[in-house]
């Protein structure tokens, strides 16, 4: 049972669980976002995935996009819920629940929320075919961090 | 003392969670460089550094007793 | 237990249980979106709403919009359920989710549900308030529905 | 024979939740018009019209059997 707004687990995530962190008799929206694991990407077959966590850091990290959604939507509550180890196809991934007085910005701090999680959460994933297997990361070294810090500016 | 940590592709290669190391006094970019060295972990140049759980800078220096871990291209979500 | 992919129901709606009506091993992504029911609108205390739906239209409706979505953005799979009759405040009324295998897709297509819902569906909700009651709806004639039939164009 | 339903406002004015009435060959509009006077519905003209659970247009005809609904402004979600 997982209570905390933003927390790294091992189990299966309850979507329920997650939204009834933000719900609230202000809210009037909220919009959840919910990560789950694809078979197939660009035509290649993914067998299971595993994820891997540098847990205390990653929910200092979504507490930190917490607080970001908060300055640009200040009515919204956030929660965030990503779990690790091994996944199967269609398992849930990552839930993001966030609500609001008002649907538009639910919408948007959810999407910013997600985006956020993959610029400066640390949370890997690791792709596991029939004939190999791969840590996904930025590979083709687009990103040059070159300052050791992630900016928003330099992420979005 | 530092505790230095290692994940995902960095924490196979290096064939280890962590190590303890004292790099007290220097830069993020030279305990970068020691590590890329000693344990053959090129890709570490493609990482972030965390001191403390906080991302940090490649000319901050480390303090006694800091928690180093480098963290490679993150791919949650 | 509702297994319909769009239906109107008296009965509490479970989130899982929609989202699992979408689910699926191409999905990479679910948006979900749940409207509650808020406490207070411009300053004004509801103590509880009435929802009442011409049932079998607006299932018809609430399909037509999957439609919409399907031709919009072909790879998502639309489920839609909103409930009718008394609800207290926190409950919710209505639940989209959208899968899509990436998630751009499933935000938009999510978003357009909603709007599409407050456009072209049958369904009315009566505010109680301390002080009275009240049908709301299109009280102020923006809209003429001249031709009798609300087109995307003149609805958006 | 044709049925008649009513909606939210429209159904508290009426009294009834739907009626039974011969409007055969009767436009829309028509319709519209009779009812809005004999039950005293005014906002009838802020309503749609729905002919067999589809939108209909103000000059279309009702058919033997034909299921019409007027449908005020909507405010589901």
């Amino acid at each position: 049972m997982v209570s905390k707004l933003f927390s790294i687990t091992e189990e299966p995530i309850s979507i329920e669980q997650t939204v009834s962190l933000v719900s609230s008799r202000n809210a009037g929206a909220i919009n959840t976002f919910i990560g789950t694991v694809r078979e197939f990407t660009k035509g290649k077959r993914t067998l299971y995935l595993e994820y891997q966590a540098y847990a205390a850091m990653a929910e200092a990290k979504l507490a930190e996009i917490g607080q970001e959604i908060n300055q640009k939507w200040p009515e919204t509550k956030t929660a965030i819920t990503h779990r690790v180890g091994k996944l199967d196809i269609e398992d849930i991934a990552v839930v993001i629940a966030v609500s609001s007085p008002h649907r538009g910005d639910s919408y948007e701090a959810s999407r910013y929320a997600i985006e956020r999680i993959k610029e400066i959460v640390p949370i890997w994933k690791k792709e596991h075919w029939e004939d190999g297997e791969e840590w996904i990361g930025n590979q083709l070294e687009t990103k040059s961090y070159r300052k050791g810090t992630p900016s928003e500016e330099d992420l979005i | 003392m530092n505790k230095i940590l290692f994940f995902a592709a960095l924490q196979e290669k290096a064939g280890k969670e962590s190590i303890e190391l004292d790099v007290s006094g220097k830069s993020v970019k030279q305990v970068k460089e020691f590590v890329a060295q000693e344990y053959g972990l090129a890709k570490i140049n493609e990482s972030m550094t965390a001191i403390n759980e906080e991302f940090a800078a490649s000319d901050d220096v480390i303090q006694e007793n800091d928690v180093i871990a480098f963290i490679p291209p993150v791919s949650g979500g």
